[in-house]
């Protein structure tokens, strides 16, 4: 049990590791790397498994008990999030295998992949607060260096706008980390989320704040969201959708953590600041999509705009609304990446990005048509697919605590999102070929195909059998508004009965 | 930079910093020092010989390919880790092993071997940055 | 004593805000290397400050005697100053890189530059054809 | 139910692959699945009448309470018949129409889609499955209507089509959800077994409102009609079944569905009739300008739509009898019209009415079709049509001014079956752009016996009454309700209003070559309306979009720095200031030695130097002097891990500045220029400086928990045997933390490695391998 929930870290450490001593055996790499990424998954797979029958696994490293050493928690939260991780790295591993360079590939490609899939997983199962800040920085250098990976222009610009914004970000988590150690004592976050309330509630809010910017650097809300529309669309497209899809996704998660375990002393200010956050980022994002003429960049500012429904969500604070965010979040992953994978075939097949240099397709190639059809109505929320039952959650739970003018903005930014999404399908599907532009001949290689073939049908399950998903996502609503489980799994019973008794109920 | 002062003197600061470095690394669970703070020492003793004798230099000396270190330190920090759970407790627990040699005693565990570990990443690490720089 | 630290790391950070607002990105990077040596001094000035002894544990004895200061932010500041040195570092180089290939390391000529890159002469041009 | 529409969204998948391997046939064939769903409702009609509906629900969603829920009652059945039968024309017409059509296999898998759908709109006992089913029905009309893809008027149309429904579909969920509420359930049954909750309710008017948004949306109801006659870019077979028989109506379903649990109220019915009338007026009026002969018949749909929704909104008896057979009437005359002027547009070449006459003679099968739905149209009699229009007439006699606009409404759709059924088949031939010929028998069935249709239940209206009309019309009004239907109902005032509309309509049909031209000319070319509103609104937002987003999104970084660091400032100062958040904080600051005060001076004076200075020189070793400076004050503080390692970075730091600086000109740090930004910056950086002073402050004036490093002190040699508690912590406690840490470093060392090598082969960097094995390209 505990191998398992160590795994998720060391796995693919290991991995990274042997790849660089492997360094320049190209095709032993490719096969290590893809191989690893399967058995990540399957790992994953019985991982979520454990967690849906014996509850919050926990492990205390070096067998040091919480709160004195670093704890890895996996409740449902953290075990779906390792699950989705695996599913993505997979995935995306599958498709590099043939979009990928062999000189990116030389240059570290593969270990450095792992290192992100390492500090994403790190990230979602650390129950140390100290020690999500490490994991934050191993998958940021990681994915610094994937998106730079090659050098050109473009990655160059786009990165060091990435890579200032995310500094900033590290230096202001840091900075609220070294404050509330100082205030409360401790790291770990359950013991945390029991020594918060001892701290005057004006403070412990107004270190929230530095989390609340800090984590929304990374998760790329208003107005903090800048270098992702910058960057995602510079690098390989085997890495842009790992990053579209996975890692602007590990700051919701840090979001949502911090948000329900946390920072709960003053909810009307910290999530009422977040509902505004919410729609502004929704239509802020949105209207750069609707203002922009290039695949990649109208995929990368929806990222914006659907981080706002997912925050919007954990605004609502109840377990409808954030269960919703769940969904959304896992949804979006999956539809998000997937988009970007198809726009990596688009581009084989027509040579460019740009909407203008394509066209075509629907005619040419009706399989690639009918997978974008999938993911991107599903974003657009068109029912039966997963975006559907997301946007369905969001807004119900929107009702129940009656925020009426929030659901209104997210019904209206859905039909903005459509509008991007018609506005790609009627320019590279259904227009004719511009001027002087072929498709190149023969179809795009069956591995380019094969991982967005089965993201889409991720998307349909989401859609068409979302029974089970919602039961995850009600249970995760459940957990987090709810942390005393996460609690006494962490602390032990006697731990937090002592603190029950000082009359702080966890 | 590469004046004859700064070569003729290099040398024998290097082996007496190595020297420190390792010194620095096997006392530190008691002492300040550990992995980090030896590998820095060493790691900028070589960094001081490619700056004096120049990076090809540095690299001949070494033998071993910087990424190797970086490679083989992250090896051995995460197998200590593993040794842990191979002697079916947690991850990254300490187990120790007290070999008597003479009248000194010799303590060898897994932390050890994971600073060991931290050392080569550190040392592999600077001397990439060094060199790669220096290079150009 | 952490009164007056207090007010040392709030001038660190001043100075690394300062610059990290600015449009030369040197600058910038010499603000984040000015910001971590501030946050490193804010954790452990959180972590309380002591003059007594470092966290050592005598020889002979099994825990520390008398008054020792706090091992935990130490433990972190290493943790962090290291994680800062390889940032920094990959930063500056990223810079050079920047500006080898771009021929400007102002944050308001990137976009311009990008489309009318203006690269160091005598670098070869490493750009692949589109 | 469910597995009627399994099999149908199955055939529908496979239908593609079935259109291929059938080849010639394939229309016949694939008719074969509407045909049968017809018959599986006709087997359903018996039981509906007896009062029986079918029932179904299969678990789907528990935890959202959405369920597979299916209720098929007398209006579920109307519209089941319809769908299915209708449905079994259209595919053979298609065959026809479409055959050799390159695009033909993804046509039927797109119909079928549709169709399937479609029943399920009309059979979901479930809002929100009701609402699945009808977005679906509206993605289905988008690639239908956008079938001619590679015009852009096609494709602009379709988006329209998407966009106005779409948008209205949005607030129908909104409405949904609100009714769900309100009521607590989704089961549309329940919902309105007790409308007291809903009408009752202080959102009823919100519910309403949104709800009749999706209707009149998709029903194309004024201000929502005009994305309707765009549609009409589709081929013909989608028009005449989605455009006017079918999809088009669902809306209207949805106002019938809902008008006992949602009706009866004063809200009610004006908002339906207002919107009906309107739309009404609106659509006769755009008629008059009309000559292609799918765009009269689209305006008419329009007509029609709208009389049924202020029916609906009557909601009387006689009202909702009215609806209900002037809905089956209008299904069974406008679909073969429709199929007609496909026929006339494929055989002849041209939508153009001014330029056909005399088809009669090279199409007379075509033109009997035409004729009879014609007349029907036009409410003449002995056409189920007729029936209909006196229906509605009485059924709106408590309402005069609706009449009056019924009437000349009335008028002008005996117009537009003068120009659609009557002129381009009478008169002299003219040359038509193709050599006209009759339509293959494919062509021929679908608009033949539909208008059959039309005649034999207008001869005999008592064939559909028990088994159809009056089911249907129960379902509506909530209650059984018995009535008759009879051709001929007497010398009544609503025989004299037909008489004065037909006398009117006649007059129209005599006059409109001569009138139309002028007309035409006048006012073609005024955009001004909804659409003008529409197109506008569309152009404003996508303006707003593009300067809001150089706005949020500059170009230049520092904006965007700056922003952060100003939103951090002022997010964290703001809630520290509003919250109290540094009330703990005391100003307690006990003795310091002087060389203390000399450290912290020094590190302030780097630091003040790292700002000020522009050279190179001067600011790396600043940067070094504030590095060690803070080495020092963790040597003073009992820090000596620490103080060694921060010595040793900082040097390494210092030396790779430098050996990254030297690569640089001297002049790179004097580059700045632009605007002066030097005060907003530093107002900033001040208070950003200060509050973290507070905050620091703040939190070291509370009591401390040294619990964690008193665990620590107390097992470092005990249980982890080491007497250097910081290594302990490092390399045990938290040597998960190292673990990352180092890595951090790894990663940090390949990414300057992989940033500093130049490429290595041409070709090699621009995201595409291009092995030689491959050859690719």
């Amino acid at each position: 049990m505990n191998a398992l929930l160590v795994a998720p870290v060391v796995w693919p450490l290991a991995t990274a590791a042997l790849l660089v001593l492997l360094q320049g055996r190209l095709s032993i790499q490719r096969t290590l790397s893809t191989a690893s990424a399967a058995a990540q998954l399957a790992l994953a797979v019985i991982l979520l498994a454990r967690v849906a029958t014996e509850g919050i696994l926990v492990v205390q490293f070096g067998g040091w008990d919480a709160p004195f050493g670093i704890s890895f928690v996996a409740d449902h939260l953290a075990a779906v999030m390792v699950l989705v991780n695996g599913i993505m790295g997979t995935a995306v591993a599958v498709y590099a295998l043939r979009d990928l360079d062999a000189d990116r590939e030389r240059l570290g490609y593969h270990p450095m992949f792992h290192v992100l899939l390492a500090g994403v997983n790190g990230a979602f199962l650390t129950g140390d607060l100290f020690n999500l800040y490490v994991w934050f920085e191993l998958l940021l250098i990681a994915s610094f260096v994937l998106l730079t990976l090659g050098n050109r222009r473009e990655q160059l610009e786009g990165g060091i706008k990435y890579v200032a914004a995310n500094l900033v970000a590290s230096m202001l988590l840091l900075t609220g980390i070294g404050l509330l150690y100082g205030a409360t004592g401790t790291l770990n976050m359950a013991d945390l989320a029991l020594k918060l309330p001892l701290v005057p509630a004006g403070l412990a809010t107004t270190l929230a704040m530095l989390f609340l910017v800090a984590f929304g650097i990374k998760a790329a809300i208003f107005p903090l969201f800048f270098w992702l529309p910058a960057s995602y669309h510079t690098p390989p497209v085997a890495i842009s959708a790992l990053f579209g899809g996975m890692l602007t996704k590990v700051g919701v998660y840090a979001l949502l953590r911090g948000f329900t375990l946390l920072f709960v002393a003053d909810v009307a200010l910290t999530h009422g600041l977040l509902a505004w956050i919410a729609g502004i980022t929704m239509v802020v994002g949105v209207l750069g999509a609707a203002s922009q003429t290039e695949f990649r960049k109208i995929l990368s500012f929806h990222i914006v705009s659907q981080i706002g429904y997912m925050v919007m969500g954990l605004a609502f604070f109840t377990p409808l609304g954030i269960g919703g965010a769940v969904f959304y979040m896992v949804h979006n992953i999956f539809a998000k990446a997937n988009l970007f994978l198809i726009a990596g075939i688009a581009r084989w097949y027509g040579g460019s990005f740009e909407l203008k240099k394509l066209g075509g397709l629907y005619r040419h190639r009706p399989l690639l048509a009918v997978l974008f059809v999938i993911a991107a109505f599903s974003l657009a929320g068109f029912p039966p697919l997963s975006g559907f039952w997301a946007k369905l959650v969001v807004i119900r739970a929107g009702f129940e605590v009656q925020a009426w003018p929030l659901v209104a903005v997210a019904l209206f930014v859905g039909l903005l999102t459509l509008y991007s999404m018609t506005k790609i399908w009627l320019a590279a599907f259904w227009s004719p070929l511009p001027e002087g532009v072929t498709l190149r001949a023969g179809p795009a290689p069956a591995l380019l195909y094969a991982p967005v073939v089965a993201l889409a049908l991720l998307t349909l399950a989401m859609g068409f059998a979302s029974a089970p998903f919602f039961a995850l996502a009600e249970r995760i609503g459940a957990e987090l508004t709810d942390p005393t489980g996460y609690v006494l799994a962490v602390l032990g019973e006697a731990a937090a009965a002592a603190f029950v008794a000082q009359g702080v109920a966890p | 930079m590469k004046s004859l002062i700064l070569r003729t003197t290099t040398r024998p600061i290097i082996v007496v910093l190595l020297l420190i470095s390792v010194f620095l690394l096997l006392r530190g669970h008691d002492l300040p020092g550990g992995g980090f703070i030896g590998g820095l020492v060493a790691a900028a003793a070589a960094a001081l010989y490619a700056i004096a004798f120049g990076a090809d230099a540095a690299a001949r000396l070494l033998r071993v390919r910087p990424e190797l270190l970086v490679g083989w330190g992250m090896a051995t920090a995460v197998v200590a880790g593993l040794l842990g759970m191979v002697a079916g407790r947690e991850f990254l627990t300490g187990l120790w092993w007290v070999i008597a040699v003479g009248d000194q005693e010799i303590k060898l565990s897994t932390p050890l071997l994971f600073d060991v570990g931290v050392y080569l990443v550190v040392v592999g690490v600077v001397l990439r940055f060094v060199l790669s720089l220096e290079e150009r | 004593m952490e009164a007056y630290l207090a007010v040392v790391v709030g001038a660190v950070f001043a100075g690394g805000f300062y610059l990290v607002m600015r449009r030369n990105l040197l600058r910038f990077v010499f603000g984040l290397i000015l910001l971590s040596s501030g946050v490193n001094l804010l954790v452990f000035t959180a972590g309380r400050i002591s003059r007594g002894a470092p966290p050592i544990i005598p020889e002979g004895a099994s825990a520390p005697v008398g008054e020792v200061a706090n091992a935990l932010p130490q433990a972190l500041i290493l943790t962090a100053i290291v994680i800062g040195f390889g940032l920094t570092v990959f930063a500056m180089v990223l810079l050079l890189r920047l500006y080898e290939r771009l021929g400007t390391l102002r944050t308001d000529q990137l976009k311009a530059y990008l489309e009318a890159p203006q690269p160091v002469p005598g670098l070869p041009d490493e750009e692949a054809p589109a | 139910m469910l597995s009627a529409l399994l099999v149908a969204f199955g055939v529908a998948l496979v239908a593609p692959w079935l259109t291929v391997r059938l080849g010639r046939s394939a229309g016949w064939a694939l008719a074969l699945l509407p045909a049968g769903l017809t018959a599986y409702f006709l087997s359903l009609g018996p039981g509906i009448a007896a009062g029986e509906p079918l029932v179904q629900r299969v678990s789907w969603v528990p935890q959202l309470g959405v369920e597979l829920a299916f209720r098929v009652d007398g209006l579920s059945l109307l519209f089941g018949l319809l769908i299915a039968g209708i449905g079994t024309f259209v595919a053979i017409y298609a065959g026809g129409y479409l055959a050799g059509d390159r695009q033909m296999p993804r046509f039927y898998l797109l119909l079928f889609a549709f169709m399937a759908a479609m029943l399920g709109v009309v059979t979901s006992d479930d809002l929100i499955l009701l609402f699945v089913f009808w977005e679906l029905t509206s993605i289905t009309s988008f690639f239908l209507i956008g079938y001619k893809h590679e015009s852009e008027e096609s494709r602009a149309n379709a988006l329209q089509g998407l966009f106005v429904t779409a948008g209205g579909g949005l607030a129908m969920l909104a409405g949904f959800v609100l009714l769900g509420s309100m009521a607590g359930t989704y089961r549309i049954s329940e919902l309105l077994a007790s409308p007291a909750l809903l009408v009752e309710h202080p959102a009823y008017p919100v519910a309403l409102a949104l709800v009749a948004l999706g209707a009149f949306t998709k029903s194309a109801q004024w201000p929502f009609h005009f994305w309707l006659p765009n549609a009409m870019a589709a081929p013909t077979p989608v028009s005449s079944y989605l455009h006017s028989a079918t999809m088009v109506k669902a809306g209207v379903y949805l106002l019938a569905r809902l008008a006992p649990g949602l009706g009866g109220t004063p809200e009610w019915f004006w908002l339906l009739t207002l919107v009906g009338g309107a739309t009404v007026l609106a659509a006769t009026g755009l008629t008059l300008l009309q000559r292609d002969s799918k765009r009269l018949l689209a305006y008419s749909t329009i007509v029609a739509l709208g009389t049924m929704v202020l029916l609906i909104g009557v909601g009387t008896d006689a009202a909702i009898k009215a609806m209900v057979v002037f809905l089956f009437a209008h299904a069974l005359y406008k679909a073969p019209l429709f199929m007609a002027a496909g026929s006339v547009d494929h055989e002849a070449g041209t939508r153009d009415v001014t330029r056909l006459a005399g088809l009669g003679r090279s199409m007379p099968w075509t033109w009997l079709a035409a004729g009879l739905a014609g007349i029907s149209a036009a409410g003449l009699p002995p056409m189920l049509g007729f029936i209909g229009k006196e229906l509605a007439y009485e059924g709106l006699l408590g309402a005069p001014w609706l009449l009056a606009v019924m009437i000349v409404a009335g008028a002008v759709l005996l117009l537009v079956s003068a120009m659609v059924a009557w002129a381009p088949f009478a008169g002299r031939s003219v040359r038509a752009p193709k050599a006209p010929h009759e339509a293959p028998l494919s062509m021929l069935v679908g608009p033949l016996a539909l208008a059959a249709l039309g005649l034999t239940f207008g001869l005999a209206p008592g064939l559909v009454q028990d088994g159809l009309m009056r089911p249907a019309a129960a379902a509506v009004l909530g209650a059984p309700y018995a009535f008759d239907l009879y051709l001929w109902h007497g010398l009544t005032l609503a025989l004299g209003l037909s008489l004065l509309t037909i006398s009117l309509g006649v007059v129209l049909a005599a006059t409109w070559r001569r009138w139309q031209p002028a007309l035409r000319s006048r006012l073609g070319g005024v955009r001004v309306g909804p659409v003008a509103v529409y197109e506008g609104g569309w152009r404003w937002l996508l303006r707003f979009a593009e300067v809001q987003t150089r706005i949020v999104q500059p170009d230049d970084l520092r904006q965007q720095l700056t922003t952060i660091v100003a939103f951090t400032v002022a997010l964290t100062g703001g809630v520290a200031l509003w919250r109290g958040g540094l009330e703990s904080m005391v100003w307690a600051p006990s003795g310091a030695y002087l060389h203390e005060f000399l450290y912290f001076s020094v590190i302030l004076l780097a630091t003040a130097t790292v700002v000020r200075s522009h050279s190179r020189l001067v600011v790396i070793t600043s940067l070094g002097v504030v590095g060690f400076g803070v080495a020092f004050v963790f040597v003073l503080f009992a820090a000596p891990d620490l103080a060694i390692t921060q010595f040793l970075v900082d040097t390494l730091v210092v030396i790779i500045a430098a050996l990254v600086l030297i690569r640089l000109p001297s002049s790179a740090l004097r580059a700045e220029g632009g605007r002066d930004t030097r005060w907003l910056s530093g107002a900033i950086a001040i208070a950003g400086g200060a509050l973290i002073t507070g905050l620091l402050l703040a939190v070291t004036s509370l009591p401390f928990d040294g619990s964690l490093t008193h665990f620590f002190e107390a097992n470092s040699y005990p249980a982890a045997r080491g007497r250097n508690i910081v290594n302990v912590i490092l390399v045990d406690f938290r040597a998960v933390d190292t673990l990352a840490e180092v890595v951090v470093l790894a990663v940090a060392a390949g990414g300057v490695g992989a940033l500093l090598r130049r490429r290595l082969r041409r070709g090699d960097a621009d995201g595409e391998r291009r092995a030689p094995e491959g050859g690719r390209r």
